[in-house]
């Protein structure tokens, strides 16, 4: 299940999601608004998400990771909207038999969803500046 | 000429001061109707990243528009 | 932080240990008791825990994962006592500036966790039987 | 002659049928514990994965045991 939402992600709610008698692994991973980027502080962020294409490509990445590492359950939710330092930006959860599908599959699902989706992120910096982000990933091509 | 109505979003809506509109334009692939809008709001950003959807479906630059479509155009991305 | 419950796992209050504003990625992984292992359908699960060594050497494992991949925070906790199918038997989490840290030392630490702690598993099966685990990694070298 | 404490865990528990006893043992090292142990409670556990701590410190089965210690042998573990 992916989905996009614009209030607060309640993480206990999605953790309650993974439940299966089968699960003896589960990995989380959540994205928190950090104080810091490239060196310039961070008093906020604002995510610009284009939904109906976003849970598109969120479900198909879903899809694609229990393809490669078998899982059980797995869900993830990714925030709209204007965020504050320490909010939870992303939540991604899988529980598998075992941990090692379960750590790989969150990590293909998280690494995919950041260069994958319509999703953008302009921070706005102690200074006064604001700027949209590149990912990492297209960061790292364009410097070489 | 078809009528295309293209949608910005983010720095491409920053950039060209509006959401979305509506173009007559003499166009074939969707890498086509990007440089129109590039050429019409004095865009400098590279293609490389960009990414481009055609009524809601993702796309290469290369498929082909017709007239009625709506064309997306993504700047790149920065999910999580 | 390492620690030896013998009373329910609260996820809530032991994510909130991560909280730090230098965050940006954030890795859990909870271990729950399944319902089969190798087999054989398993009722409940049983956890003997030498509380001393397993917190010198638990603290031991967290402090090499930072060593290796440098995190903000991290913590584990490791149940003792009867569990049932679905329960936590143990949590890892870690915050770090970015996600690749974060999942590594999560890893880390659960991988090191399970060969190195004096913590002991008996699984009660629902034929009546019962029987210690040995751990996976000791398993495959014993099987060749 | 030595006077050493000996506890078991879990397996070595249930097949000794007690937790601890104090012994009056003719050894120099752990292992010289463990074997004089496991000959007393016809244990065949290998011990190959098997730890031993003396005084609640982890230690290597080369490791000299001193009058007076308390040897804790520790049969493969299975945390997680």
């Amino acid at each position: 299940m992916f989905a996009v939402s614009s209030s607060a992600i309640t993480v206990g709610e999605l953790r309650a999601h993974l439940t299966n008698p089968g699960s003896g692994g589960v990995c989380i991973f959540e994205g928190w608004v950090r104080d810091e980027n490239e060196g310039r502080t961070v008093l906020r962020l604002e995510y610009e998400v284009y939904d109906p294409l976003a849970i598109a490509e969120g479900e198909k990445v879903i899809a694609e990771a229990g393809q490669k590492f078998p899982f059980l359950e797995a869900t993830c939710v990714h925030r709209s909207g204007l965020l504050e330092i320490g909010d939870c930006a992303v939540w991604v959860g899988v529980s598998a038999k075992h941990r090692d599908e379960a750590f790989k599959a969150c990590r293909y699902i998280i690494d995919e969803i950041k260069v994958r989706l319509p999703i953008w992120k302009k921070e706005h910096y102690a200074d006064g500046d604001s700027g949209w982000v590149v990912c990492e990933r297209c960061a790292n091509v364009r410097h070489g | 000429m078809k009528t295309i109505t293209v949608r910005y979003f983010a720095g491409f809506r920053e950039h060209a001061g509006l959401g979305e509109e509506t173009l007559q334009l003499d166009v074939v692939t969707a890498m086509d109707v990007f440089n129109e809008t590039r050429a019409r709001h004095g865009s400098t950003e590279p293609t490389g990243h960009c990414k481009v959807a055609i009524n809601d479906e993702m796309a290469d630059w290369t498929a082909k528009v017709s007239d009625g479509d709506t064309v997306l155009l993504f700047p790149p991305v920065a999910g999580g």
